[in-house]
């Protein structure tokens, strides 16, 4: 099996994802549509993993097929289901077609200039990329490479994606948000607590996911704190951890969700995930080091300088996976009620 | 065919991307934007990984191997880590980017009762 | 010890090809959810099942591996049934009619 | 501490933002300051960085992220980020112009968005964060990690405009995402005949080695348009005149001047950093496509703005106009087009901030910008009416003002290169501008009899509150400073940031 090209098996998944995507976006059911586009987004995974990129599969696998499909739901819960169109745009379908043809025909024509698949000797795999992969080792005693490039030599990139999750937080608080213009700021109004019962929820659902979400953020923390040698690190374990909390809001109500977790504690925690990020740049910088090198951090952190990288990694992901996790949750909470924070999916 | 073999799957990854383009285009339905938006993306990212692949390579988490030790890995049986992380930073802007755009699309359906682009421009110029 | 792997395997695999049948020929929304919550849950267990001794070294079972894959198929087991049972219910309540002999309700 | 001023100017407003979205939930009132104070921290840095830019040698200050720098063999395995002549200046004018605004908006945020304001500031900080990443980053992934941050941010901000600002946002963010997806299957195309993603690797690869390829020559188009739909360029401007119009003043007032010239400035530091002059002259068919976009661009936007009545968008529609002479001036690609382009940037960031300000202020007082309600605004509001003139002016191309110099320069290099109907849309766009300014002269001052006279209904005086007022007229008044400098300018930072240009 191992002998084969990549490509052998590939073709199957690529040809059945394509297929996925179209029908996404041909279907006329959103709800069906945003299903459709939740296998497309698993079938990605599968992919990725035989390309052996298991850490992209993994976050695909949360956040492409688990928490953006969820986004997608809550979005048409509170909406409507049909897309049927009014007007076909007959012409103007030709017009995108056409440029999007032409878009692709420009992009083929670069084809061969490409280098073969999987060819170990492509530029890409041989002029950066062998440094990280030789001294991930020796410079953090990180054996998931995967894990050091994110955190280390590009941490950077890395804090800018945490900024990205906690930009989108504070984006759809301030859109979806229904003030009852209110000038002053205050907490919003105490949610009355449900009815012990309901009969409309499932005591069979509830359960289960009474037993799933121990479970599940134990993974989540596992994920987050075994990232140097596993797949996973702080935005896969976050996101996980996000999706348990999302789990028991649709599984229980919602409401039970909003009492606990208040838009204050949410922003609060999220801004800290940001701040933990920056700090521990800003801690080797007083260090002595340049921003962001955990090198700096040697006398506080044990081992040697190689460790205190991997401890730096250890702190940043913590802080990555705090942002993560509340602004996963605070999104939801916004799209699922439509900002008003009473009841919703 | 001896050249394109090696290079399919650039093919489908283009016909992804354009199909995502497409529907951001000329799709009516703003949902349906959304999800065209996602499949670009998700094509870009497949684009990504495809050029950092290697045949018959392992994942990047370095083992005591057979062919490769843990100080002096074999570099060629390790799949390239620097188009995984670059993809990873994608995939979480990504899904920021289709957080918002969901949170925008349920307003404007509030204000409109509608999804549908013309029916929006319609009510809007009324 | 392959073998045993292929054989699990092999009958996930039948298992599966029954539940993709009966999705797609049983009559109605309730007989079809039953194919697909059984026959789905039932089928990834097996294949499960299959990979343990896959993963297994030369006779030798990975146990670690062997404990983590156990306890993918307890949480299949738990989630998977109760999907089904939420979509059974959601079904239901938005007037799904069940299937009889005469054929009314399709 | 010197040696780290490069990352505080980009970390200064991130950390504003963030500490803003504490202590909005403790202290709200201390949110502004924070943000404030962050903003001052990156200017103050990035005025140092000048004074250390001109004493150095090399020219260039590179900052190398977690100390990864170069490798020998490998190139340089980190992100570095760097100052030189060219993003200097930018990045000033970035600090400076989000300074005044963030001084500026604070009242009209208090009253336009009463009660929503607790995150306004902590977007605000975050979209500077952003614009300032775009300039400062030495990685063109880092770029689009930025590009992507300064996005996000000014969806939101616009979306706070509430109305139509949804759907406007809306188009924005499609419109947006498409070309940050451009921008990185550019990168992706780049990245696979390469292998690096740093700038200064990429400088000595790509004009040397690779100019014949065409995986590379895809990619540098796939970017070049992915930055102009980020800028509003000609076929892809439909986004623009409804997101600025209908965002609220405050953030039309940072993202008008802003984040349009930083993608121009991303889109020329690719063209002549990345990918080099030589190679831009050798790819013609984009050179003159390009070209005769931007005069299309010109001339599209100075005749939409002159059938609009609401004078916002009118501005808008300058904005559309204005882009065309940056992107026109780079792809001229000879020193004068390149150094006009360059001055325009900066010149045309004050210009378009000045306006809306004007514009902000007028709102503030009045509550509306239709051009046919502003009559006697010059008794009204003489001082703002006063900043409204000049900047027009400036608009326009009259000397003294910068609008003039950029001009100047632009229509040599058009000149030069032979290219008549770049030549030709600058001056009807000059013409149109100037017909806007006699319009709003005559509306503003001639219409209402004179009420200093006897006999005339009198108008009060209603000026903008001073911490409007001041921040408007030291934009205002810097495009004339900025005239006056311009040749310290060009000579000091502009032609030494730009590279050897073959002659033609």
């Amino acid at each position: 099996m191992a002998d084969l090209p990549i490509w052998h098996y590939d073709t199957l998944f690529l040809t059945l994802a394509l297929l996925f995507g179209i029908t996404a976006l041909a279907m006329q059911n959103l709800m069906g549509a945003a299903i459709v586009f939740g296998a497309y987004s698993f079938l990605m995974c599968l992919i990725w993993t035989t390309m052996g990129a298991v850490d992209v599969a993994f976050t695909e696998a949360a956040v492409g097929a688990g928490v953006s499909t969820v986004f997608i739901f809550a979005t048409i819960y509170n909406t409507g289901v049909s897309a049927t169109p009014n007007s076909p745009r007959i012409a103007f379908k030709i017009f995108a077609g056409l440029i999007a043809f032409g878009t692709g025909a420009f992009l083929l024509s670069a084809l061969p200039d490409f280098p073969d698949w999987g060819d170990p000797k492509s530029p890409v795999n041989s002029t950066i990329a062998p440094y990280y992969i030789a001294n991930s080792i020796t410079d953090a005693h990180v054996p998931n490479i995967v894990t050091t490039v994110l955190a280390d030599y590009r941490g950077f990139d890395t804090l800018l994606e945490t900024t990205v999750v906690f930009i989108a937080c504070i984006a759809i608080y301030s859109i979806l948000r229904i003030d009852n213009a209110k000038s002053k700021v205050t907490e919003p109004d105490i949610i009355t607590s449900p009815p012990a019962y309901d009969p409309t929820d499932s005591l069979i659902i509830r359960q289960a996911s009474r037993i799933m979400v121990p479970f599940m953020q134990l993974f989540a923390l596992y994920v987050i704190a075994h990232g140097h040698y596993s797949p996973g690190g702080g935005f896969q374990g976050g996101v996980i951890l996000g999706a348990s909390i999302i789990l028991l809001s649709i599984s229980f109500d919602l409401k039970h969700v909003l009492q606990q977790w208040t838009e204050k504690k949410i922003m609060i925690l999220t801004a800290l995930g940001v701040l933990i990020y920056a700090m521990v740049g800003l801690a080797c910088i007083l260090m002595d080091g340049v921003y962001l090198d955990y090198a700096a951090l040697d006398s506080v952190l044990p081992g040697d300088e190689a460790y205190a990288r991997s401890h730096g990694i250890l702190l940043v992901e913590i802080g990555v996976g705090i942002t993560v996790m509340f602004s996963m949750i605070g999104i939801y909470i916004n799209l699922a009620s439509n900002g008003r924070f009473d009841r919703g999916l | 065919m001896e050249d394109i073999i090696p290079k399919f799957n650039y093919i489908v990854v283009v016909v992804l991307m354009m199909t995502g383009l497409w529907s951001m285009l000329a799709q009516g339905n703003l949902i349906k934007k959304c999800i065209g938006m996602a499949i670009f993306q998700t094509g870009i990212i497949l684009f990504f990984i495809s050029i950092g692949a290697k045949n018959d390579a392992l994942i990047p988490i370095l083992t005591e191997g057979a062919n490769h030790t843990f100080d002096n890995p074999n570099i060629d049986k390790v799949t390239n880590p620097l188009t995984q992380i670059l993809m990873l930073t994608a995939i979480v802007v990504g899904v920021a980017t289709l957080g918002v755009g969901l949170a925008l699309a349920q307003k404007v359906y509030q204000q409109h009762d509608s999804f549908d682009e013309d029916e929006i421009l319609n009510n809007q110029t009324k | 010890m392959e073998y045993i792997a292929y054989f699990f395997i092999v009958v996930g695999l039948i298992f599966f090809l029954g539940t993709s049948i009966g999705l797609l020929r049983f009559p109605d929304f309730y007989t079809r959810m039953h194919a697909a919550g059984k026959g789905d849950t039932l089928s990834t267990v097996l294949i499960l099942v299959g990979c343990i001794f896959a993963v297994g070294n030369q006779g030798d079972l990975n146990w670690i591996l062997a404990l983590k894959i156990l306890l993918i198929i307890n949480f299949v087991f738990i989630g998977s049934p109760t999907a089904t049972h939420a979509m059974m219910d959601v079904g239901e309540r938005a007037g799904a009619k069940p299937w009889n002999k005469k054929g009314e309700n399709k | 501490m010197i040696k780290h001023l490069p990352i505080f100017i980009v970390l200064a407003p991130l950390l504003g933002a963030v500490f803003a979205a504490l202590t909005s939930w403790y202290r709200p009132k201390l949110s502004f300051p924070v943000v404030l104070s962050g903003l001052f921290i990156s200017f103050l840095s990035s005025f140092c960085l000048i004074f250390k830019l001109l004493n150095s040698e090399s020219g260039i200050i590179h900052y190398q992220l977690g100390g990864w720098g170069d490798k020998g063999e490998y190139g340089i395995v980190g992100i570095q980020i760097t100052v030189d002549y060219l993003n200097s200046l930018i990045l000033t004018a970035v600090t400076i112009i989000s300074l005044l605004t963030a001084i500026f908006s604070s009242q009209s945020v208090n009253r336009e968005l009463a009660g929503q304001q607790r995150y306004f500031f902590a977007l605000f900080s975050l979209l500077v964060t952003g614009l300032l990443g775009i300039t400062i980053t030495g990685d063109i992934f880092n770029l689009y990690v930025f590009m992507e941050i300064a996005a996000l941010s000014s969806y939101a901000l616009i979306a706070y405009g509430k109305g139509r600002s949804y759907m406007a946002s809306f188009n924005y963010l499609i419109m947006g995402t498409m070309g940050a997806c451009l921008y990185l299957l550019g990168v992706g195309f780049v990245f696979v005949k390469t292998g690096t993603l740093n700038i200064e690797n990429l400088s000595l690869l790509i004009p040397q080695t690779l100019q014949a390829s065409q995986a590379v020559f895809v990619g540098f188009v796939l970017i070049i348009v992915g930055a102009w739909a980020k800028m509003a360029f000609f076929p892809m401007h439909g986004w623009l005149p409804n997101a600025y119009t209908y965002a609220p003043t405050a953030s039309g007032a940072l993202l008008a001047p802003l984040a349009t010239k930083v993608s121009v400035y991303a889109m020329i530091r690719i063209m002549i950093t990345v990918y080099s002059i030589d190679y831009v002259l050798k790819s013609p068919n984009i050179q003159t496509a390009a070209l005769l976009l931007s005069s299309i661009s010109i001339l599209v936007g100075s005749f939409f703005s002159l059938t609009q009545t609401n004078l916002r968008k009118i501005a808008c529609y300058f904005i559309v106009s204005e882009i065309g002479y940056m992107v026109g001036g780079a792809w001229l690609a000879n020193d004068p087009g390149l150094k006009g382009a360059v001055y325009h940037i900066i010149a045309d960031a004050a210009m378009t901030s000045a306006l809306f300000m004007v514009i902000g202020c007028i709102l503030f007082r009045t509550g509306q910008v239709e051009l046919k309600k502003l009559d006697g605004l010059f008794y009204k509001m003489p001082i703002t009416f006063i900043a409204l003139v000049i900047t027009m002016a400036a608009l326009i191309g009259v000397p003294p003002t910068c609008g003039f110099f950029s001009k100047f320069y632009l229509i040599q290099g058009a000149a030069q290169a032979g290219t008549w109907h770049f030549v030709g849309a600058l001056l009807i766009s000059s013409l149109i501008k100037a017909v806007i300014l006699f319009r709003i002269i005559e509306i503003g001052y001639n219409k209402v009899p004179n009420p200093a006279k006897e006999g005339n209904k009198t108008i009060p005086r209603d000026e903008a509150p001073l911490s409007m007022l001041i921040p408007t007229l030291i934009v205002t008044l810097s495009l004339i400073a900025l005239g006056i400098f311009t040749d310290t300018l060009i000579t000091d930072f502009i032609a030494k940031a730009l590279p050897e240009i073959p002659a033609p």
